[in-house]
């Protein structure tokens, strides 16, 4: 049992790793793009910088944590070994292949794709053949997680499947569904296109496909903070959680309603019609109310803990709560950059209002405070409650973790809300260097310098962060018992209809949804061909 | 703790969260009406415009040769701006369009993947190769307006940006051939 | 308590509940994952519970309410303040 | 909700529900997105129900709200040139020692043997992108572009031939501005 943990460490430091070199990069992008550093740095060296910067952010980071901590909820709320754990190292392996194979182009500067790819334009194909490969690696993870809960409810039969379990499911059933479109886009267009098969490509099925993962792959990483508020905040807080039902139900409506919005990515693209745009409007507002039902559910959580802790009065329970404690402090941090996030994700999903922002830095805002605030504050505070469990040394003191949750938070803040005004003022993305000499771009030189500063502030979190687990490994504090790490629920369920144990029902609609929403937008290049694009080599 | 309170407490707890999720019902069916109705009563849709085009031959067209981009206005008065988004400029560099009137801007891509904006405007669209890009729009501010391609398409990416100049409806005079040109200043 | 501050209530609590033979309290060799404490148990005590759950979900309900509330306000506000004003788009 | 703990009979409410619920978004989203918006936005510029649906829906171009721009525009081309896959294989296959021979008799008395050529009149073709000499002489061709002699030279040369002259002139080592 306890080689799991060298198993989830394996994975987490490789996450972390990424983590710290792409904050190198995000704060040295920040700096060249602003005022102070207008003419330092290439373009070419700029993309190759947000390449890697998105790389290993959005592909790195978060597969290998996720795949880690799944691990680690297979092995703690089943209290059951791994399945197939030969399988678990060969697929950490075949991932490490896959990113060695991604970063080495991107660093010759053959990559400069960005890490949503873009075609025509085309990579050097290990690029592409790399990233299939750390998307190989997380599908054996999927099944190895779909192994767990089906061998435990044989043990269990007639047993509800603890929560932690059955959310770590729901995400592998999510990312099974979603890198369909990912895989289809790199296997049948981008790969032989960069590898010089065919001359030609259609960019618009190629953006539709990529459409395809690009809003579920957002859930796929969200979905471990989750896990941690259901799971984790109650029992950290001393309290109980609101509702098990609850916290089954909003995991399911992630997996129905993040999949097929995938396209409200597209709502500016030409080659989709209104009617089509309307109806992933209408699903986008649906994909907010399971984000909505766990605000409602881990607040009255909190509210219990808090109460317990004799909070008085309506807000008293407030006041009350163990603040001092990293996951509750995560939490309510992750809860106010969640507010400010999903505030843009509401304007962005206001169909014809999506003029305003589509690429804009208010995208780029949104997806910071949301990705880089709440979720990634929570795999903070996920690490600093399981490290313990995985290295057998406790922190001789919460304080420097809390220090760098603060950082992290107010660099966040202080970085993505100019990004806000900015974004309506029309500064648009991917830019290596602003002409600070025109007058529109002149008034954004001020704002530029202060998202830099929060910038700075996050870059010196990250590197805290790293201190602080790095710190654990030397540590001399043996952990005498550790603490129970599952909440429990005010009822826990004893009899839970089929439907909130397992995936059947969910899938079957999932498929519905799929067809509705991507049918006719997918259909449409197959019916009536558009003419194709010329490839455009950067390697 | 008999059973029996135990589930009405269970149903209780999940009674808040039905009203809950009925409030955020409400909620959210507000915003989709505001949607539907600015939809409905102004036409505020995203622009869409499922025309194809073959990005290879943009130049053996007629409405995207060289000598057609620009603004035109037609004998039915109205304005239509054509522009070709290419690596690593919009040509032409600058039109000129009337303010408070409907104006039509028509994009094509003859190679990779662009996106435009116009800074203060509503105007926003991606132009995909193999596509004809199409907002509807009127413009409601005067003045000289920055129009950056915001797709990454490429590494000049950062340079390629174009200018519109807005002006008043009065100023907005057509040649005899119907077309305008950006007024040099 | 070397053991720092974390939720040391909670820590007591367990102490007592497991002093029945649980397994070497400070055995060198960290105790492996499969050995947790039962989940099921907590130091949370019923009646406290029951007492706190009459009036529970009202904070909460208060506190995201109009924190959600705030944010459609925000919408609507940008959607017709900001967005309108920069002409139709179609 | 049925007392008896089977799963199967507790999932009833559930299934029922869950369909209930995605089928009433489904046929909500179709019926505003495909139907009421175009059909009413339609009306305000003169456009039928069946029209404005089919934009709508993606089978006809234009926007639902709007009348499409007619663009009656003669096309006149500046070149016939067109870069497709096909070209780009012409030029990928092109040899450059037939390009040479051909040169021999067609070209080295103005442009010179190694692209540098005789006067101010000719422009030096050394090391010049094979593309663009393979499209210049495609344009004399097709009468894109006139020349009292280029014109005829190109008319008598067949398409891989140009091909190959221009990538023996590409292949020149280009002479050094300032020798």
């Amino acid at each position: 049992m306890r080689n799991v943990d060298r198993l989830c460490l394996a994975h987490f430091w490789v996450a972390f790793a990424a983590f710290l070199i792409a904050c190198f990069l995000g704060a040295w992008q920040m700096w060249v793009r602003s005022p102070l550093g207008a003419n330092i740095g290439t373009p070419g060296q700029y993309f190759m910088s947000v390449t890697a910067h998105g790389v290993s952010m959005a592909y790195v980071l978060t597969t290998f944590f996720i795949m880690g901590f799944g691990y680690f909820v297979a092995v703690t709320s089943l209290n059951r070994p791994l399945p197939g754990k030969g399988w678990a190292w060969a697929a950490f392996w075949i991932g490490i292949v896959g990113v060695v194979m991604t970063v080495i182009p991107i660093v010759m500067g053959k990559a400069s794709v960005l890490f949503t790819f873009y075609p025509p334009l085309t990579a050097s194909p290990w690029f592409y053949i790399g990233l299939v490969l750390v998307v190989a690696g997380s599908w054996i993870w999927c099944v190895l997680m779909l192994v767990a809960m089906r061998d435990w409810k044989r043990e269990n039969p007639g047993q509800p499947v603890p929560l932690a379990m059955f959310a770590t499911v729901a995400n592998a059933m999510l990312w099974l569904w979603t890198t369909v479109g990912v895989a289809a886009e790199l296997v049948f267009q981008v790969i032989p296109a960069s590898l010089g098969l065919v001359q030609t490509i259609d960019a618009g099925l190629a953006r539709t496909l990529f459409s395809w993962t690009l809003h579920a792959i957002v859930y796929f990483w969200l979905i471990p903070a989750y896990i941690a508020f259901y799971t984790m905040v109650p029992r950290a807080a001393g309290g109980r959680l609101y509702s098990d039902t609850m916290g089954r139900l909003t995991f399911i409506l992630f997996l129905i309603y993040s999949l097929p919005v995938g396209m409200h990515h597209l709502l500016m693209d030409p080659q989709h019609a209104n009617g089509w745009k309307f109806i992933q409007t209408l699903l986008t507002a649906f994909v907010a109310v399971p984000t909505l039902l766990t605000i409602f559910t881990i607040t009255a959580s909190l509210e219990i803990a808090g109460r317990l802790r004799g909070g008085r009065g309506v807000f008293g329970w407030i006041g009350a709560l163990p603040w001092d404690r990293p996951m509750v402090l995560a939490t309510g941090l992750a809860f106010v950059m969640l507010g400010f996030g999903g505030f843009g994700g509401l304007i962005n999903m206001g169909y014809g209002m999506n003029a305003m922002v589509h690429n804009t830095a208010w995208i780029t805002a949104h997806f910071h405070l949301i990705f880089g605030g709440s979720v990634v504050i929570m795999y903070f505070a996920i690490a600093y409650e399981i490290w313990p469990r995985l290295t057998g040394r406790e922190y001789a003191s919460p304080a420097p973790l809390r220090l760098q949750l603060w950082l992290w938070f107010l660099g966040m803040m202080v970085m993505t809300l100019p990004w806000h005004w900015l974004g309506l003022e029309g500064q648009w993305r991917r830019v290596a260097n602003f002409n600070y000499a025109d007058p529109i771009i002149a008034g954004w030189g001020p704002w530029v310098i202060v998202s830099l500063v929060g910038g700075m502030v996050l870059l010196v979190s990250a590197l805290l962060f790293v201190r602080n687990l790095a710190v654990l490994h030397r540590s001399t504090l043996p952990v005498h018992q550790p603490r129970p790490l599952y909440a429990l629920a005010v009822h826990p369920p004893h009899r839970v209809p089929a439907s909130l144990n397992g995936f059947g029902l969910w899938n079957v609609l999932v498929l519905v949804l799929m067809v509705l929403a991507y049918g006719y937008p997918i259909a449409q290049f197959v019916i009536d061909p558009s003419p194709s694009a010329m490839v455009h080599r950067m390697h | 703790m008999t059973d029996r309170p135990v589930e009405a407490h269970e149903r209780r707890i999940l009674g808040t969260e039905l009203l809950w999720a009925f409030g955020v019902g409400v909620l959210i069916a507000a915003t989709l009406s505001l949607i539907v109705f600015t939809a409905l009563s102004r036409d505020i849709n995203p622009p869409s415009n499922v025309e194809r085009i073959d990005p290879k031959t943009l130049h053996l067209s007629g409405e995207f040769a060289e000598h057609n981009l620009g603004t035109t206005v037609g004998p039915d008065g109205r304005v239509t701006a054509r522009f070709i988004a290419t690596q690593f400029m919009f040509v032409p560099r600058c039109v000129a369009v009337p303010q408070g009137r409907p104006v039509t801007l028509r994009f094509a891509a003859p190679d990779v993947l662009h996106g435009l904006l116009i800074t203060g405007t509503n105007v926003n669209t991606m132009v995909v190769p193999g596509f004809v890009a199409q907002v509807h729009t009127e413009f409601t501010r005067t003045g000289d307006l920055l129009m950056p391609c915001h797709e990454y398409c490429g590494l000049g990416h950062s340079e390629m940006w174009a200018t519109v100049q807005v002006v008043p409806d009065s100023q907005f005079k057509p040649g005899p051939d119907g077309r305008v040109s950006c007024a040099q200043r | 308590m070397v053991l720092g501050s974390l939720n040391v209530p909670v820590q007591n609590g367990l102490q007592k509940a497991y002093e029945r033979g649980a397994s070497a309290v400070n055995s060198t060799i960290p105790p492996s994952a499969a050995d947790l404490p039962p989940e099921s148990i907590d130091n949370v005590d019923e009646a406290a519970l029951a007492e706190v759950m009459r009036v529970t979900p009202l904070g909460a309900g208060i506190v995201a309410g109009t924190a959600v509330a705030l944010l459609v306000a925000g919408f609507l506000a940008m959607y017709l303040l900001v967005f309108l004003p920069r002409g139709t788009v179609g | 909700m049925a007392q008896s703990s089977d799963p199967r009979v507790l999932d009833q409410p559930w299934r029922i529900w869950a369909t209930i619920a995605v089928s009433s978004i489904m046929l909500v989203g179709i019926l505003l997105g495909v139907v009421i918006i175009p059909v009413v936005q339609g009306r305000s510029d003169g456009i039928d129900a069946f029209t404005a649906i089919c934009r709508a829906l993606g089978i006809l171009p234009g926007s639902p709200a709007r009348q499409q721009v007619s663009d009656r525009t003669p096309p006149s081309p500046v070149s016939q040139v067109v870069w497709t896959s096909g070209v780009l294989q012409i030029l990928a296959d092109a040899k450059p020692e037939r390009g040479q021979a051909k040169a021999q008799e067609v070209c080295v008395a103005c442009h010179g043997d190694k692209g540098v050529s005789m006067g101010p009149q000719f422009p030096h073709l050394a090391g010049q992108s094979g593309a663009a000499i393979y499209k210049q002489l495609n344009d004399y061709r097709s009468g894109s572009r006139a020349h009292p002699q280029m014109t005829d030279v190109a008319k008598a040369l067949d398409e891989p031939t140009l091909a190959d002259i221009a990538a023996y002139y590409a292949a020149q080592p280009t002479r050094s501005p300032n020798p």
